[in-house]
């Protein structure tokens, strides 16, 4: 393979400018509120009524067993015809926020369910209501045991934004396409831009190095 | 599509050319098409076998270099990168001839001569011609010729992976007006009549669409060349274009 | 040891609960009075355990009545105040429906000290010792922090107030664990086997701190296998076995010279003659 | 949205084709692959050898900083420029299967890392090498806790193989977009894809469910 | 008892191990003869589990020499056989450079039970107890089987063989890994706390056992915090302190009238007498 350096250079600006302007902030907004919907779909799931957690259930197996590119479609595509119509950005960051939601609601439950059953009991037993020991005492022990996994989701995540081009959000690898499309070059430019992915990976990666450092601080290594 | 690694040719980059006697002591010629391209390249009742205006005359030009034409149908994306890892004998897609793509492949003579169009909403009388475009939105295939067309009138242009999510935009009113070829949208009011949609302009310059091929395939594109002299002057493309755009749209 | 006065801090009667179709309890009565110290003795599964569950609100019992009384919170010479409306008496019916406000109100008259410490983990000691008494009774910070500081002295970890659990022994976590459990000023402590996840060497530090709470005049309930010390420190023993009360009565006689056949069994047991 | 029910109707029978031909057969062919190919890399990434684990570890980045399509891309597009032609379907399983391989190998290896150090010992003590220890202690112990991520990994791969008709891999999405371009009903299309691979997914599930239950007979409930 | 001959089982000299810059044995020196029973005691961190396990090759030693005798196998009174190659003495000097097979060969020669069993939890107790024979020890499967049926009835627990070790109680557990250790039929059984993570009602059951192993003549060397029973069974009782042995004699003199002062504060903790 020989490669056009040029073209690769001159393209650099381009799929970055992807990079910071749709698939960071895409991202990052996705996960944020995917995030707090999966800890409402955990909950729901480890309720004890039976009709809340079939509830979760079912959106967890909706959203897992069908592609990401469809539910896009569906809240792009299809919404309209039932009279919502939403911008490409909201409908992406619905789209991957459900996802997440989806996906990272069943690594929350597990995360919950690894807490041992003493700790919420020695948090009844200083007084606390149900509420009041998962935020103080379950959530933040969760949180440690669930940042591995998670950080598998917010990789998917990151490549996953891709899609987003098919409901007009630019971002990196619609550009590298663009540029593609117009010089020819595909090879190069995919390759490109799976280096600038692999980049972004490998940071993420030393963020959660870094998180699992810290809520690590009160573990024995 | 099974069964591809009966390679096509491996014509010489710096060697002889061998691409017309490799197709023939293959008894093949490869050709990469979309298969999701209507009314060029599409399967019959969306589940039959392939067909299109470009496949038949691919069929037709393969016959005429007395061999056997076999498909490979891939997502465009990876349709140029297969020509150039030689996984394909050439692309029968609606391919427009345009200088970027001309300095890297070669070309045959057209098959395909038909203009642009913009299509808007019926009721929709702000566009009346390309520099009307101007602060538009327009959604485009970014494939396309249409989709710099489109960027040089100064339209804010979208780009989307099809025809049929384009015109999904149009219709949803997310996008003013859409440019594509002619033919696509006849075809698309012949099974949609009713979409309330029209042609409110229609471009000057007619766009060339051609069979692609590996640059210094010289030979095969002269075979093919002669193939397709051949089938207009016995009229087998005016036949095929009738069939498909109740036109001649080959020449 | 202070003197007693005559109505019990806590009154158990009849107290009885199911796991499912199994019967764990069955018409358990309990009298403890103020500054006086009950161990609960019996094998494994007898349901000693599920006793002060009950007691502290973490299980529902099926029957019987829990009443806690109205006397002062703390040790019996104490004087600190607790959060308001806990000085008047609370008497659940099980028999009855109870709320889920009943059941932390109970909660609330007591505090447990578990077997395996079950301190929070994320929390430094000082924190696991003031979450109670500041996120939950609401009392002001640096009272509640003065407060656990001395407590923590008094067991000999001040200087530990900044480190995590996992820094700590298995004594010293269990050492955290009944500050904590002070520091809750709760009028009847609950000890379920504090020792036994202990390494052998460390059993005599926090039998040391449980003893000179003993003698503060601290109205507890100790379940434990440590029979020399429950004979040492109780003023009354019960043996369990099979969810009902075998035998009780003075320390000195239960254990010495235990008047049932079962008792006996398990007294000679535990002291693993062979 | 109103449905041509007809067309639906008639486009099941190649939909369920697309996935008994190419969805199916490719997700567990390359999921059998890449299992194993996972193993050898967590037990490359547990290697005490820097240079064996930094392999492994270098695999395990690319694999998953980079998207699978740009992965199929240089399988099938740029090998045969360094002059490995490889056919469609070998270069699909090849591709998914090393994609598995990356995710797979950090389950796999979180898996042989929560099985106590204490069943290695036991092991050592009968008399067992590191392998024997391996193979008849650890692996079965740490296939229990390995299959809910594992079975995460498996319903990601049933979707992502709609990927593999970018190299003339012919399955279940691709047959929806053939139909779809033809009827210009491609919103209809793909939810029908979509209710085909949640039917998938579905029966994936409940095998998982049967294989925990077979693995679980000797834990405590 | 039954008689001792002269050349030890096991002869350690001057042993010696650190973890990094943490020095953990230094010039630990040890004889164990045929049939006698050595207790090893100390605090919590003086080195008594890496002793062990250095004797089973699951640590390796910095420095020091570790024999074990060319004796026939089993216990002193036995006549069982044991695969190939054991009939002969294996020294191993740690201050030179020692193959995995060296490590290997010493492993074979002596089987672990360990403080919190490490039963297999995949395999039934069958299983547990036939792996090693079969799988690594290579021998004929129909002997093997009734062999552990043997033991494990011995240990009363034949009717639990075809059990998971989560069905059984945590004595039962151990009572299984003894049997695991002894169906190797090594020349030294090591045992380290085989009581400590047991309910106190259920370490009877398996001291017994492990008393009826000393008496039949099994070679052994045992950590333990449980005094009374070092001082009915121990040959010899070896005091360790900071790595070093602080003070050894035979039982009824270290236990009862230890001579060194780290020694009696030991001792007196642990009897924790407040
Ligand atoms: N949450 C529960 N669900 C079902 N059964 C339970 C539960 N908790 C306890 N049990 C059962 O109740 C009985 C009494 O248990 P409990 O823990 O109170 O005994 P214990 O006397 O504390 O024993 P130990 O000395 O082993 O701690 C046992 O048979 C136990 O299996
Ligand atoms: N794998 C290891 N890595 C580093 N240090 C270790 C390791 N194993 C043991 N140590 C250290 O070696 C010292 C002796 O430990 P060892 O477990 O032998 O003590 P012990 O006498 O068995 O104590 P206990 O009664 O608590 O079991 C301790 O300081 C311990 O921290
Ligand atoms: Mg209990
Ligand atoms: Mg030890």
């Amino acid at each position: 393979m020989t490669f056009d350096w040029d073209l690769i250079w001159s393209s650099l600006g381009p799929l970055i400018g992807g990079a910071i302007k749709g698939t960071i902030p895409l991202t990052l907004a996705s996960f944020s509120l995917g995030l707090i919907l999966a800890l409402i779909v955990a909950l729901m799931r480890l309720s004890r009524n039976a009709v809340v957690s079939g509830v979760a259930r079912f959106y967890v197996s909706v959203i897992r067993g069908t592609p990401l590119l469809v539910q896009l479609f569906v809240i792009f595509y299809g919404l309209p015809t039932v009279g919502v119509k939403l911008d490409p950005w909201p409908s992406a960051i619905i789209a991957f926020s459900l996802n997440v939601g989806g996906y990272a609601a069943e690594v929350i439950r597990a995360a919950i369910l690894s807490v041992p059953k003493g700790q919420w009991e020695a948090g009844h037993t200083i007084g606390m209501s149900r509420g009041q020991a998962l935020v103080r005492i379950i959530l933040p022990q969760a949180a440690r045991v669930s940042v591995p996994p998670l950080s598998n989701t917010f990789i998917s995540l990151v490549k996953d934004t891709s899609l987003a081009s098919l409901i007009l959000v630019t971002e990196l690898f619609r550009n590298a396409q663009q540029v593609a499309a117009f010089s020819q070059e595909f090879m190069a430019l995919y390759l490109e831009a799976a280096a600038v992915y692999w980049v972004i990976c490998l940071v993420l990666s030393s963020a959660q190095s870094l998180l699992e450092k810290r809520l690590d601080r009160y573990v024995a290594h | 599509s099974s069964g591809a690694g009966s390679s096509p040719s491996s014509s010489s980059s710096g060697g002889a050319d061998t691409s017309l006697s490799d197709v023939q002591s293959k008894g093949e010629l490869v050709v990469a098409t979309e298969g999701t391209y209507k009314p060029f390249t599409y399967h019959e009742g969306g589940s039959g076998s392939l067909t299109g205006y470009d496949v038949e005359i691919a069929k037709a030009v393969a016959a005429k270099l007395g061999v056997k034409a076999t498909f490979r149908e891939t997502q465009f994306d990876g349709i140029f990168a297969g020509l150039e890892a030689k996984r394909f004998d050439m692309i029968a897609n609606q391919i427009s001839i345009n200088p970027e793509r001309s300095a890297k492949y070669d070309f045959s003579t057209p098959y395909t001569i038909s203009p642009g169009v913009i299509v808007t909403k019926a009721d929709d009388n702000s566009i009346t011609s390309f520099d009307s475009l101007k602060g538009k939105t327009t959604a485009q295939s970014l494939t396309s010729n249409y989709y710099k067309l489109a960027q040089q009138s100064g339209a804010n242009v979208q780009a989307v992976e099809g025809w049929a999510q384009a015109i999904a935009l149009l219709r949803q009113g997310r996008v003013d007006a859409v440019v594509n070829d002619k033919l696509t949208y006849l075809d698309y009011t012949k099974t949609n009549p009713n979409a309330g949609l029209k042609i409110a302009a229609e471009t000057a310059d007619k766009s060339k669409n051609a069979f692609a091929f590996h640059k210094g395939a010289t030979a095969l594109v002269k075979a093919v060349d002669k193939a397709l002299a051949d089938l207009q002057s016995d009229g087998t493309l005016t036949k095929i274009s009738m069939k498909y755009f109740g036109a001649d749209v080959s020449k | 040891m202070l003197p007693t006065n005559d109505t019990p801090v806590l009154q158990v009667r009849d107290l009885a609960k199911a796991f499912g179709s199994n019967v764990v309890l069955r018409g358990i009565d309990l009298d403890v009075y103020r500054g006086k110290v009950v161990a609960l003795i019996g094998p494994s599964g007898s349901g000693k355990t599920t006793v002060l569950r009950c007691l502290n609100g973490l299980e529902m019992p099926d029957g019987g009545t829990v009443a806690v009384g109205a006397s002062a919170e703390g040790p019996a010479g104490g004087s600190a105040g607790r959060s308001a409306g806990t000085s008047s008496g609370l008497r659940l019916d099980f028999g009855a429906k109870v709320s889920g406000r009943e059941i932390s109100a109970l909660r609330d008259r007591s505090a447990m000290v578990f077997q395996h410490y079950n301190l929070f983990p994320h929390m430094t000691v000082l924190q696991n010792v003031t979450e109670g008494p500041i996120k939950v009774q609401k009392r002001p910070r640096a009272e509640v922090v003065k407060e656990a500081e001395r407590l923590l002295d008094r067991v000999g970890l001040l200087e530990k107030k900044d480190a995590y659990p996992f820094e700590l022994s298995g004594g010293q976590q269990q050492r955290v664990g009944i500050v904590r459990a002070l520091a809750l000023k709760p009028q009847l402590l609950l000890f379920d086997e504090p020792t036994s996840a202990l390494d052998p060497e460390l059993v005599g530090d926090v039998l040391t701190v449980i003893k000179e709470l003993a003698e503060e005049g601290w109205t507890m309930v100790i379940v434990t296998h440590e029979l020399a010390f429950a004979r040492q420190m109780a003023d009354e023993v019960i043996f369990m076995d099979g969810g009902v009360v075998v035998e009780r009565g003075p320390a000195s006689e239960v254990l010495r010279d235990p008047q049932q056949e079962r008792t006996q069994q398990f007294v000679r047991r535990l002291l693993h003659e062979f």
